[in-house]
């Protein structure tokens, strides 16, 4: 797995079971959530965007994870596939990051009147955008220079995995200072104690990570055939195709 | 027309670097995250200056921009290119502005309203900020022809350059934040909105002249 | 356009407000090449802009035949400096076309690679400029004057970064266009050839 | 079938997030395969230049 | 020492071309002018978002000087220098962020008061105000150098980094703006300022070794 | 340290993920010197920058005989490239000055003005140099190799831009140099004498 052909080869048979699992599995959560589950006694049917809203919210962070723990073995070891796993993981983790806000947003009008406030969570997850920008952005300006330019984005990565929790703690210590308890309504999975609103929940999750590993995984052999095109076995795997 | 190939080019070189174009507009997502960071969360102010803030915000983040309008073009010797083709400098000037807006002051107004809910604005608002933007980022660019040409060969200019176009700019902020302001009011923006115009057809008539004397006295 | 006769009469350009060259004098008709020597420092960049009108005498002047205004005489040459003028990050193809349009030439795709191939740049079509080797960007801005096809050329040390092959290339390029009826006027710091070629020669000296 | 889709006065809210859901994935699939094609295009492009 | 020499050589370039130095402070100046033009004048609201605007503008107005930290370094081959001399980089890089505070930094400290005048910060403040800039303009200096030389040979790179360096800067923000804000509101202001110093004592450890790591990279 | 041998072995440099030349061997003695050749775009200023560690090899690599690691190698050499180093606005005489200090060499005032006399700067000592002639630069880069005084000096393209005199003078400087037990690799287009004098000569080639 650790050498860029043999990581070609072996993702090459996952790829089509992986997003056929994710399909089903959206599929099944979508319309278990949207018209099997039951309304929120508070919220009404407006709850149902939860089904998007968390899992995208989830993924948003799990994926900077790994962005950062592959930044670590890119930069350190100059593993190739670990470059390939983190430049391929920051777009789909912007995607969810930005559905996340898009889908809080919505979410937040019927809530609470307007689309934004700046409460702890929307302004991290903002933050955690801004992240994923500079990771992407600093690979693109780069894009002469493949190698260089991973090796800086991994840099950047990892600073970001150090910064994030110190973002995480003061924001939440600075909401927690002023707002007191004006906005709780992000008030966590508490409300949700029946298990036919949990399930689709939990389905979409599963169905997000594996629609996720499909994207990185073709993602990132699209990206090792491009750093090794004079390597012979991409000249190959290309003929082959 | 040599207008066109000018602005065409421009367009393309800021389209290969996207970044040049997406920038500005992470840039001023920043800054409105800073200011209910600073202020310390409390919706209530947020939307009395918001306005202001939006406003603001469009002018800093094409000030920051407007540098290079001319500095690169200077640096790597294709403004002599212009020069010696011996193509009128005034249309030049104007093909840079095109250019310039459209890369930059396009995207501005396009991304105003994202900037506009951060900040809670009424959304009985968003026409009348778009509008203004409008007629006020061309004015941005043409009067940015002028302060880049002044400080096209001086390092780190972008500093003196805003001094210099600042005052310039300072009557199109009151009348495009007045607008805005009177309509989330709930009175009628048309005075501003149409002083606003006039600060544009000044601008387009005289920006091109000024800037290209600048660009001939710097070569001298 | 053929009897465009560049008349430079008792000039002089200064720098940081001290004349920079004793006063010269220089009549170049088509068909000549004048090549301007002297020292480092000795002023032959600032009188070479001061031709291209990118910069201005201190003392005395030029005049261009037929002509009394500037946009003609830019009408009818290209300057090549220091600053070569390419944009980096355009490719080569791309700059070639821009120079073109600009001048207000209309040139098919061929012709640009025809150039391209001459001045020893076949392959690099749809390389940025910023990728480009010292002496390769170097090629890519002659290429221009191959492309613009002016009648005078104010060229400043465009030997400079050129291999072997590259400065016998031009050279002979040199050669042709003067041949046809073109005028140049160049620096060239170390170069036999160019100076016993030239039909004039001045020499840049402390006022 | 009309009741199946109503969300009451949230319809707008919950079905523009499912819009927005399915559009991202759309945007990723087809970015992942141009990204794809295009990566061959070029070495296969590459390759016949070296053969020529 | 080499660092003192950096050092030296660094705040001696800035004095060279003053400017740099004042430009900083005119450009807050501008900006904080345009918030009474864009706000429609009120007393009120200005002395409210005082805290979080003084704070913003040192921020911005520190932002936009960061870039050139070490591209001109870069451009002008003297970066190679550094590296040809076998200098320890983490050293040059804390050289280089100590000049750039000396030059940026502590003129937006000393010029901090007269902008909270303007913008009617109650004086009571003032002390908290220097004091917070005092610990944070090193931090944005250091943080600086690590962003400055991520993209140091890239066009037009300073939207770029601001985007990299906004979330590092975010936590300074909030400590430093709310010092100032708890301090106006009567509050104990001691809190978020030892936040801000740990956050100092961090970029301090952290920053050179990142910049250090960066520049070898670009390099290469 | 008079016994740095530099090993150059099985070396190959890569732009744009292929690689330029066809690999390289060297070895640089003291009092030898070599001269890489080489065509616009082979690759000779890649080469150079990556033997001062301003680049990589993408295959192969270099040693320096009695050392193991880079920092030893730093404190012997000094390259000076197609960007000169020297800062715009400082004068002459402080840009030597800086330079000095930041290799940790400790030199007088009067050392410097005397650098600054021998490559032709005299009375140029508190002028910018971003005001200094595209020449005049050149000798401002070049001071800095007299005044650290390594061993092993690369030079890309040094006579460019430079006068007769100039090239006299730097041609003496390098032969000096080379007598006294130092070492020189250097790139020169179209350069005669510095070709024969050349103990090495690396022709760089399509791989
Ligand atoms: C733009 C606005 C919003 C953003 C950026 C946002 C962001 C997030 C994030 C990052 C999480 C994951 C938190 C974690 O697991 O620690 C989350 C979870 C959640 N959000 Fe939001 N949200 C927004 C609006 C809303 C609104 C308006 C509601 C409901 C009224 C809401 C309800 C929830 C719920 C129920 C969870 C799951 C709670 C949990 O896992 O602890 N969100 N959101
Ligand atoms: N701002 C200035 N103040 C004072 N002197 C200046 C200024 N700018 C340039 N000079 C001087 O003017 C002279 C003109 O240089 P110019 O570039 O014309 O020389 P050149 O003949 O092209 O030299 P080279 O052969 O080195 O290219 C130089 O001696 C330079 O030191
Ligand atoms: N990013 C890049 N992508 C592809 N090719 C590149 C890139 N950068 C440089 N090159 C190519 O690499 C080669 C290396 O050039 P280098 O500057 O080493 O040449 P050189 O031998 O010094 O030439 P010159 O004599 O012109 O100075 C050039 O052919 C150039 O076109
Ligand atoms: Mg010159
Ligand atoms: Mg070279």
């Amino acid at each position: 797995m650790g050498s860029p052909p043999s990581f070609y080869r072996i993702t090459g048979y996952w790829l089509k079971p992986l997003l056929i699992l994710a399909m089903l599995l959206m599929v099944y959560g979508l319309v278990d959530g949207l018209f099997f589950a039951p309304p929120d006694y508070q919220q009404g049917d407006s709850y149902r965007i939860m089904f998007v809203h968390v899992p995208a919210a989830w993924m948003s962070m799990f994926i900077y994870g790994i962005i950062g723990v592959s930044g670590i073995i890119a930069f350190v070891w100059r593993m190739k596939v670990a470059e390939a796993v983190m430049m391929a993981s920051a777009p789909i983790g912007a995607l969810f990051t930005a559905l996340t806000l898009l889908t809080g947003m919505l979410w937040g009008k019927p809530m609470w009147g307007t689309y934004w406030d700046w409460d702890a969570r929307m302004t991290s997850e903002l933050i955690l955008l801004f992240l994923y920008i500079g990771v992407m952005g600093i690979y693109s300006a780069y894009d002469d220079d493949p190698r260089k330019a991973a090796r800086l984005a991994a840099l950047v990565a990892i600073i970001g995995l150090v910064n994030l929790p110190i973002i995480r703690y003061s924001v939440v210590w600075w909401t927690s200072i002023h707002q007191g308890a004006s906005i709780s309504l992000m008030g966590g999975n508490s409300g949700i104690k029946e298990w036919s609103m949990l399930r689709p929940l939990l389905v979409m999750a599963l169905a997000t990570k594996f629609y996720y590993l499909y994207s990185m995984l073709h993602r990132a052999r699209s990206y090792l055939l491009r750093t090794e095109q004079n390597k012979s076995w991409v000249i190959k795997q290309v003929i082959e195709d | 027309m040599r207008f066109w190939i000018l602005l065409q080019r421009d367009v393309l070189v800021a389209w290969r670097k996207k970044s040049n174009i997406y920038q500005p507009l992470v840039f001023q997502l920043l800054i409105v995250t800073m200011f209910p960071l600073g202020l310390g969360a409390g919706a209530q102010t947020l939307q009395k200056i918001a306005p202001a803030v939006v406003w603001i915000l469009a002018l800093i983040s094409t000030l920051i921009t407007l540098e290079n309008i001319f500095k690169d073009d200077y640096e790597d010797g294709s403004l002599a290119l212009y020069v010696l083709s011996g193509m009128s400098l005034p249309l030049a000037v104007l093909g840079k502005a095109a250019a310039h807006w459209l890369t930059t002051g396009l995207p501005v107004i396009l991304f105003a309203p994202v900037i506009a809910v951060l900040l809670h604005l009424p959304s009985t608002a968003y026409g009348v900020l778009m509008l203004s933007l409008l007629i006020a980022t061309p004015i941005f660019s043409l009067l940015g022809t002028v302060g880049s040409a002044l400080i096209m060969n001086i390092k780190n200019g972008g500093m003196l350059l805003s001094v210099l176009i600042m005052p310039l700019l300072a009557p199109v902020l009151i009348f495009g934040a007045g607008a805005v302001l009177e309509t989330t009011l709930g009175n009628n923006p048309s005075g501003h909105l149409s002083l606003l115009a006039g600060c544009f057809v000044l601008s387009l008539s005289l920006a091109p002249l000024a800037a290209a004397a600048a660009i001939k006295v710097n070569l001298e | 356009m053929q009897s465009t006769i560049l008349h430079i009469s008792r000039a002089q350009c200064q720098k940081g407000g001290e004349p920079l060259f004793a006063p010269i004098d220089l009549t170049l008709k088509p068909g000549q090449m004048a090549v301007v020597a002297g020292n480092n420092g000795s002023g032959k960049t600032t009188l070479l802009e001061a031709v291209a009108c990118l910069g201005v005498f201190s003392y005395g002047g030029i005049n261009f035949a037929p002509y009394d205004n500037q946009e003609k005489w830019l009408l009818h040459s290209h300057y090549i400096g220091h600053s070569l003028g390419n944009k980096a990050n355009l490719s080569c193809l791309e700059n070639l076309k821009f120079a073109a349009a600009i001048n207000g030439i209309k040139v098919r795709e061929r012709q640009l690679s025809e150039t391209l191939d001459s001045v020893g740049l076949r392959g690099y079509e749809y390389q940025f400029a910023s990728d480009l080797s010292a002496g390769q960007k170097k090629r890519l801005a002659l290429g221009r004057l191959l492309l613009l096809n002016k009648q005078f050329w104010l060229l400043d040390e465009p030997f400079v970064n050129l291999d072997t092959t590259g400065c016998d290339w031009l050279f002979t390029c040199i050669s042709d266009h003067i041949n046809n009826g073109g005028a140049a006027l160049l620096t060239a710091h170390d170069n036999k050839r160019i100076h016993e070629k030239a039909d004039h020669l001045i020499q840049l000296e402390r006022p | 079938m009309l009741t199946l889709f109503d969300m009451g006065k949230y319809n707008f809210f919950v079905w523009s997030s499912m819009a927005l859901f399915g559009l991202m994935l759309t945007v990723d699939l087809i970015s992942i395969h141009r990204q794809k094609r295009s990566i061959q295009r070029q070495i296969k492009s590459r390759q016949r230049r070296k053969e020529s």
